[in-house]
């Protein structure tokens, strides 16, 4: 199914809307959202709370369905796409469940996926390294700190090799020591898989120091107000934040933020 | 509001399934009959017959509900003995006996939630209380207290004491218990943070307690009455049940029960199921007016 | 002055009363019915104003003992059945029978003519429905005279603890239930079986009858003049009571309708009760029949390996209290 | 007199003990044991001393030592009731109540408007003193253990549905979309996720079950039974003013009981050690 003439496409939004049924009547989340995001690129949704950054990366998880516009994701419709496993999804917090292990947990969704015993160890293996939690596996959650946890969240979700990697604010509950490393390993994770990654934050520092692109969004409606592509190189030491390069983008995506506001 | 339509229709399920299940279980008495007159019956004759028995294994629901008209409002007001002739009610409505065993209930309710908050209070405050009660409070529900009704009633009668407290204290017995263990839980609600901070005011315990402790245990005092008020309900009906010819809906059951009334225990059933949904449902509200007062609304 | 004079008066008056009637507490065997009718129909037609007592009748049910009752004080005098009143005095509780108003038994067994059992000999193999709670004692003596176990099995019968109802025959659960002539009985008959589809086995005529319906008080208490002298009035009153409902058995069942607190007991089953009753303590003045007592104790003594008493009672019963009340 | 006050003095002492114990050593898990145990101690011997003092007499209150002897006498009576009445009345009332609640819970699970509609009429009726049905349920399911064991399946019913549905009910909104994710299937769902998650609250119902269970087993036999069983004894032995056996019973229900509800939790805490309510006290 995948499209190999135009294979760099990996998600393609055209005009799409989204209106939720409320108490208090519908409510525009997203309005007229038309983005294209390549293979391999790391894309930062970034905006105030109630611009639909959130409600936009689950209408591309197939968790919520769009009244209008058209979705693709691998050329296919949002939930083809989830059943054929196209993405691992990373949660605000970390969702394990206390009464699996850290390797339990791992593999939790290799079992729903029906992979043999064997391959299930191999890969929570391969992923709890990755994240650096080897010889965690047998401890529980609730035993681990909650940047451990949130490492073991993301091993869960590499560890059936989705294409694409949609994480929603991962690191917002924990403290700016442990983002700083997360955000690192998180960088370092993506050079060695080249995944294609959503990432939705409202730190602006953190969205500049780990995309490729940035996408700009504004509430009531929900709607994007501007898309930078960075400049910066792959390669981003965490002193990469006090050059002047980085500043000026930082300084044009707090300038799109200023101009969503605008509208209130 | 939107409940309705669902529990109507629940309900509705519930009247065929019983009509079906009174039919099946009091066939064969009807058949049984026929056998013993010689007669052979048809499959028409036997529903028939099965939803008419005088006393039947399982009584049709418009029999139960017959019963429940007779025995209160034609009772009371057409009766000889009823309110309207007499001016008191009559022993032979479900409304008398209903009021019997409500006043027995609230006075154990009330004696109940009376031992259940101070026991807590106690736990709460002692340690050494705490470890050295709560298991038995936990063992005092396994005896069966059916079992040993008679036996207070006898005990406490040859003390002199008669009439609604032995019932009353049979229902404490069963509705103390939730009301421990809710506000066990209650008093222990506030957090760490919420303690300390009194502790750096240099309040007392007492005013810990007032202050603090028992604010935020009210939630959890209307969680454990509601289960309190229908225990101390099945309290006063046990505690009736052996007193044969008393008064109260368990008294009612028994006799019932003594005399193969099937209908009149099934509609003694509904009666004191009312009496307890009625029950919970005035707690719930009393519950929902308080906690509104206090900003706590559930 | 005058007005001051009669509230005096009346003030006088009331005291008098309230210091005149001795007070007398009755704790029934079983729930308000015509079983009890001589001692409501007392109640109602003043018989024991007329001896100055005031009287409390207590009503029984299920799991109530009589003999706890009293041994606890929350009686002075108790009806109950010979059996367990001698049991409890083979356990320490001094019983003694002051008076015997029911003259004969009204305790059998019915069974289905359809289960084939034509004689006492037939009960072997087939369920007995029996009621405890002290009431079982005629049942295993009778057992036991015919050779019968009651642990089931082929040779024996087996028993069931019958609740309150005949609902275990309707229910064909037993082949054979325990009624009594007055009651149980027409519970059968009116749930609509015939007579002629029943066979019955009467304690009386199958020679086990033991003595049922009688006064006890606590032993200790006869010593005490004052309440010899209350008793005495209490069985004069109540034998009455019994002689007026034998009488008039239609206004004595309407008497006990109007005691019954439950409302449960129907009009029809209380008088056509009160007629059996009748039957029951026709041939007693209320005296002990000292050759019924003596039967009652051979029946109990048979028990075979268990029997109920092993001991003969001495000063079980007593003519103090008749001989003083009837003479 | 001296049983009066020698008893009274024991029970100041003790509890002047237990506090002690309770302040020092809490930490020590034999005196954990201990405290209780020497409350209960206490209890019995006030119980022993009053009865003795005032010279109740054991037709109405037997003192415990009369009681142990009863015990100690009467172990095969107490066994062959407790298998009547605990083994095939509560126990296969217990099983077949629970599983049945489960079941149906998860039924109900899937259909909203099934549970708006079941679970105010499930209240209603667990409202009902359900002891009223026992002499019903003797009438259909016949004198022996059958109709016990239906009564308490009637009595445990409710309390674990209810608990159950709760359970069900507690996954958040992650840990679902989370499944949805994966594309779990709806089994997947419901044996991965929402079924652990509700045994905090299974448990809950299940541990109050089993005080419901013993106590409906025993007072249904009170409408009708065979020749044992415990409700049968005890009422059988009052009717003979046999009242240490009686009571000998009544200590066999209060121990198996607490036994039945020791075991339950014990359960409770393997499957539910992750819970914060359990982690607290390892």
């Amino acid at each position: 199914m995948k499209d190999l003439s135009g294979a760099q496409t990996v998600i393609e939004a055209k005009g799409v809307g989204l209106v939720f049924e409320t108490g208090d009547g519908p409510l525009q989340a997203l309005k007229d959202i038309s983005l294209t995001i390549e293979r391999g690129e790391f894309v930062s949704f970034i905006g105030p709370s109630g611009c639909g950054k959130t409600t936009l990366l689950r209408a591309i998880a197939a968790l919520e369905y769009p009244n209008e516009g058209t979705l693709t994701v691998n050329g296919m419709p949002p939930d083809k796409a989830r059943q054929s496993r196209a993405y691992g999804y990373v949660f605000q917090a970390a969702g394990l469940y206390p009464w699996r292990t850290i390797a339990g947990n791992v593999q939790l969704p290799l079992e729903i996926m029906g992979f043999s015993r064997a391959e299930r160890a191999e890969r929570v293996a391969r992923v709890l390294k990755l994240v650096d939690l080897d010889g965690f596996g047998k401890k529980f959650p609730w035993q681990l700190s909650g940047g451990m946890q949130q490492r073991a969240s993301i091993a869960r979700a590499l560890a059936f090799d989705a294409d694409i990697l949609l994480m929603d604010e991962p690191f917002g509950a924990l403290d700016e020591i442990v983002r700083d490393r997360l955000n690192e390993e998180l960088l370092k994770l993506w050079a060695a898989t080249s995944k294609t990654i959503g990432f939705v934050t409202h730190s602006i520092p953190e969205a500049v120091y780990l995309s490729t692109k940035i996408v700009v969004m504004s509430p009531r409606p929900g709607r994007i107000t501007d898309v930078i592509e960075s400049t910066l190189p792959r390669e981003r030491p965490l002193d990469i934040r006090d050059s002047a390069e980085f500043l000026e983008i930082a300084h044009r995506v707090r300038e799109g933020l200023r101009a969503g506001h605008a509208y209130d | 509001m939107r409940s309705v339509l669902p529990i109507l229709t629940v309900v509705l399920a519930i009247i065929v399934l019983w009509y079906g299940a009174t039919v099946a279980l009091n066939a064969q008495w009807t058949r049984d009959q026929a056998a013993r007159a010689g007669v052979e019956v048809g499959f028409s004759e036997i529903v028939r017959d099965t939803l008419a028995q005088t006393r039947p294994k399982l009584p049709a629901p418009h029999q139960v509900a017959a019963e429940l008209y007779q025995s209160t409002w034609v009772e009371e007001v057409f009766g000889r003995r009823g309110i309207v002739a007499t001016g008191t009610l009559s022993n032979r409505s479900l409304i008398y006996h209903g009021w019997v065993t409500l006043s027995a209930t609230m006075l154990g309710f009330a004696f109940g939630t009376g031992l259940g908050i101070l026991l807590a209070i106690g736990i709460v405050h002692s340690r050494a209380m705490d470890m050295s009660f709560m298991p038995w409070a936990i063992a005092s529900q396994t005896v069966p207290i059916l079992a040993i009704a008679p036996m207070v009633i006898v005990v406490l009668a040859s003390i002199g004491i008669k009439g609604l407290i032995p019932k009353a204290i049979i229902a404490a017995y069963l509705s103390f218990f939730p009301v421990l263990v809710g506000m066990v839980k209650g008093f222990r609600a506030p957090d760490a943070m919420q303690l300390d901070l009194l502790r750096t005011y240099s309040a007392s315990r007492a005013r810990t307690f007032w202050q603090l402790r028992l604010p935020s245990s009210v939630p959890y005092l209307f969680a454990s009455l509601k289960v309190g008020i229908a225990a101390a309900l099945v309290g006063t009906i046990v505690g009736e049940l052996p007193a044969g010819a008393s008064a109260g809906l368990g008294a009612r059951l028994l006799s019932g029960s003594y005399y193969g009334q099937t209908i009149q225990i099934w509609a003694a059933l509904l009666a004191a199921a009312t009496l307890a949904a009625g029950l919970v449902v005035i707690v719930g509200a009393i519950e929902r007016v308080v906690l509104g007062r206090m900003g706590m609304r559930s | 002055m005058k007005r001051l004079m009669t509230s005096v008066f009346a003030l006088t008056a009331m005291a008098g009363s309230a210091y005149a009637a001795d007070s007398v507490t009755l704790q029934l065997k079983w729930v308000t019915q015509a079983q009890f009718a001589g001692y409501y129909v007392a109640l109602e037609k003043g018989f024991y104003d007329e001896e100055n007592l005031d009287v409390t009748i207590l009503a029984g049910g299920p799991d109530i003992a009589p003999t706890q009752v009293i041994a606890g004080g929350g009686a002075d005098v108790v009806i109950d059945w010979m059996p367990p009143a001698l049991a409890a005095r083979e356990k320490g509780l001094p019983l003694v029978n002051i008076a015997q108003p029911f003259k004969s038994s009204g305790m059998m067994l019915t069974c289905l003519a359809e289960t084939g059992i034509k004689t006492p000999a037939d009960f072997k193999g087939h369920t007995l429905g029996v009621w405890f709670f002290g009431n079982e004692f005629p049942f295993l003596s009778w057992m036991s005279t015919l050779g019968l176990s009651t642990a089931g099995g082929a040779d024996g019968v087996t028993v069931l603890k019958q609740g309150f109802n005949v609902d275990p025959l309707l229910q064909k659960q037993a082949d054979c239930i325990s009624t009594m002539t007055y009651n149980e009985y027409w519970q059968v008959i009116d749930a609509g079986i015939a007579p002629d589809q029943l066979v019955t086995f009467k304690y009386e005529d199958q020679g086990v009858a033991t003595l049922e319906d009688g006064l006890y008080v606590l032993e200790a208490n006869l010593a005490d003049p004052a309440f010899v002298d209350r008793m005495v009035r209490f069985v004069r009153a109540s034998m009455k009571g019994w002689k007026y409902a034998e009488a008039n058995p239609d206004e004595a069942a309407m008497i006990v309708l109007d005691n019954d607190e439950t409302g449960a007991q129907t009009e029809g089953h209380q008088k056509r009760m009160m007629a059996e009753v009748a039957r029951l303590t026709a041939g007693s003045n209320g005296a002990l029949d000292e050759a019924d007592f003596n039967r009652t104790v051979a029946t109990l003594m048979a028990g075979g390996s268990d029997p109920v008493i092993t001991a003969l009672p001495v000063g079980a019963w007593t003519h103090a209290i008749t001989d003083l009340a009837l003479n | 007199m001296i049983w009066a006050w020698g008893s009274l003095a024991f029970w100041a002492l003790a509890t002047a003990l237990n506090v002690w114990l309770a302040r020092a050593h809490s930490r020590n898990r034999a005196v954990r044991l201990f405290i209780p145990a020497l409350f209960g101690a206490t209890l019995l011997l006030v119980w022993e001393g009053l009865v003795r003092s005032l010279g109740v007499s054991p037709v109405i209150l037997p003192p415990p030592s009369m009681i142990g002897v009863r015990i100690a006498e009467s172990l095969p009576i107490l066994w062959a009731d407790f298998s009547q009445t605990i083994l095939k009345g509560a126990l296969s009332g217990y099983l077949i109540g629970c599983g049945v609640a489960v079941a149906v819970a998860v039924l109900i699970d899937r259909s909203p408007f099934l549970q708006r509609g079941l679970l105010p009429v499930g209240n209603f009726v667990a409202a009902l003193p359900i002891v009223g049905i026992a002499p019903i349920l003797v009438m259909w399911f016949g004198f022996d253990w059958q109709s016990k064991a239906a009564v308490v399946v009637v009595m445990v019913f409710f309390p674990v549905l209810v608990n159950m549905v709760a359970g069900l009910k507690a996954t958040d909104a992650l840990q679902r979309d989370q499944m949805a994710t994966w594309s779990a299937s709806y089994w997947q769902g419901l044996f991965k996720l929402r079924m652990p998650a509700a045994m905090p609250f299974l448990f809950n119902g299940l541990k109050i079950a089993t005080t419901l269970a013993l106590i409906g087993a025993i007072v249904a036999e009170f409408f009708g039974s065979p020749t044992r069983g415990m409700g049968f004894r005890i009422s059988t032995a009052v009717g003979q003013l046999d009242l240490p056996l009686v009571w000998a019973e009544i200590a066999v229900a209060a121990f198996a009981g607490s036994a039945f509800y020791g075991l339950v939790a014990v359960i409770e805490k393997g499957v539910t050690f992750w819970h914060p309510s359990q982690r607290g006290r390892a």
